[in-house]
């Protein structure tokens, strides 16, 4: 049961929070990373996303077990776009559930933030005017 | 030694390709990152990279063997 | 527009979180509160919310206007529902979308902290054996 | 005066009705719930209830008058 996962296609939010229910579970907190029409003063146009799949899936899987482990959850689960993306398309999914929400708030936030870090995928963004660039896990260009 | 080179984000703009197998002298990963970099023009240092070999992180002085898998990964910025 | 809505439905997450989304907003957070199978030991079988509704809509109104004014948001909505809840029921749900996470995430919090101190509803729960008993804010029964 | 009591969750329960029409020489909150507190057999205390007058929180020394519309709220659960 792999909880974290790569996507060529669109996330369906709605059926991945579903699976996190559970009798027991009170409180579920999600994260969804859209992407954004602007970034860093630039107008963003489409952009791509790039993973090193297997050792993704691996760092992934590593920072959703740390969460379980950090936290009283109940489950959780994240899933992050690969491929071409327009604005307003759902870029990365995080969803926590647990018995209260102290725990759900800490760990969704903990998994987005370690995503960010240290699952390797990159994104490149297009820009209007037709220049595209890479960039760092601060959303600055990359050189 | 052989090594099957993956390149991601600018290394694979830098490259023109998402891999590429190489024949090299060098078991250590800075060594054989200087020589790929003058082959290839890439403007990152070393200093700014992640070192991954077959599917895993690691360290640096980790020492390469033949027939490793190595990729170079840039910066990350999923999310 | 009211975004704080008090329902005697099921509420549709789907669509409210949907609601929230705008070119501008690269980040959005969502709180669902679940009915839970128990609180303080005791076996919960199902439960009732009552509300004074004009005043519960003003509070919650103010609520979102107030994180709407500490926060860099987008857009915030909240729906609450009232009535016979079930194990698993949605009863709450709240939503934020923001250029950047760490807004969204902080006035998902205060949005959901305030609504549970504030706005005037009562929770009833029933337990296994045929009791019931109206909470306080931090679920310790009224007497 | 004359005014309308709502009443919620545990003073439901104890007026055993949602509202009722009260008239009392009361025009101080404190006093009117006092008296209804007798007349039901509330258990609740006073300083542990918000004051709702005509669909707004008020403070225990709003003063009230004639036909206002007044809860007296007990600790809240929702969320």
């Amino acid at each position: 049961m792999s909880r974290f996962r790569l996507s060529d296609q669109p996330i369906d939010a709605a059926t991945l929070a579903r699976a996190l229910a559970d009798a027991s579970a009170g409180a579920c907190v999600t994260f969804e990373g859209w992407v954004r029409n602007e970034n860093a003063g630039r107008l963003v146009q489409r952009l791509d996303y790039q993973a090193y799949v297997p050792l993704a899936q691996t760092e992934g899987e590593r920072i959703l077990a740390e969460a379980r482990q950090r936290f009283a959850l109940v489950d959780t689960a994240c899933v992050h776009r690969i491929g071409a993306l327009a604005i307003g398309d759902l870029a990365v999914w995080v969803g926590v559930s647990a018995a209260h929400r102290d725990a759900a708030f800490a760990a969704c936030r903990y998994i987005i933030d370690e995503v960010k870090q240290r699952v390797p995928i990159w994104k490149n963004e297009h820009y209007a005017g037709g220049e595209s660039g890479w960039l760092h896990p601060d959303n600055t260009p990359v050189k | 030694m052989r090594y099957n080179i993956l390149y991601f984000a600018s290394l694979r703009d830098g490259a023109g390709r998402d891999s590429e197998e190489v024949e090299s002298v060098h078991a250590d990963a800075s060594q054989l990152y200087d020589e790929l970099r003058q082959r290839h023009g890439f403007t990152a240092r070393q200093q700014t990279l992640r070192l991954a070999v077959n599917g895993a992180f690691a360290s640096w002085d980790h020492e390469l063997a033949d027939g490793d898998e190595v990729a170079f990964l840039p910066p990350v910025s999923g999310g």
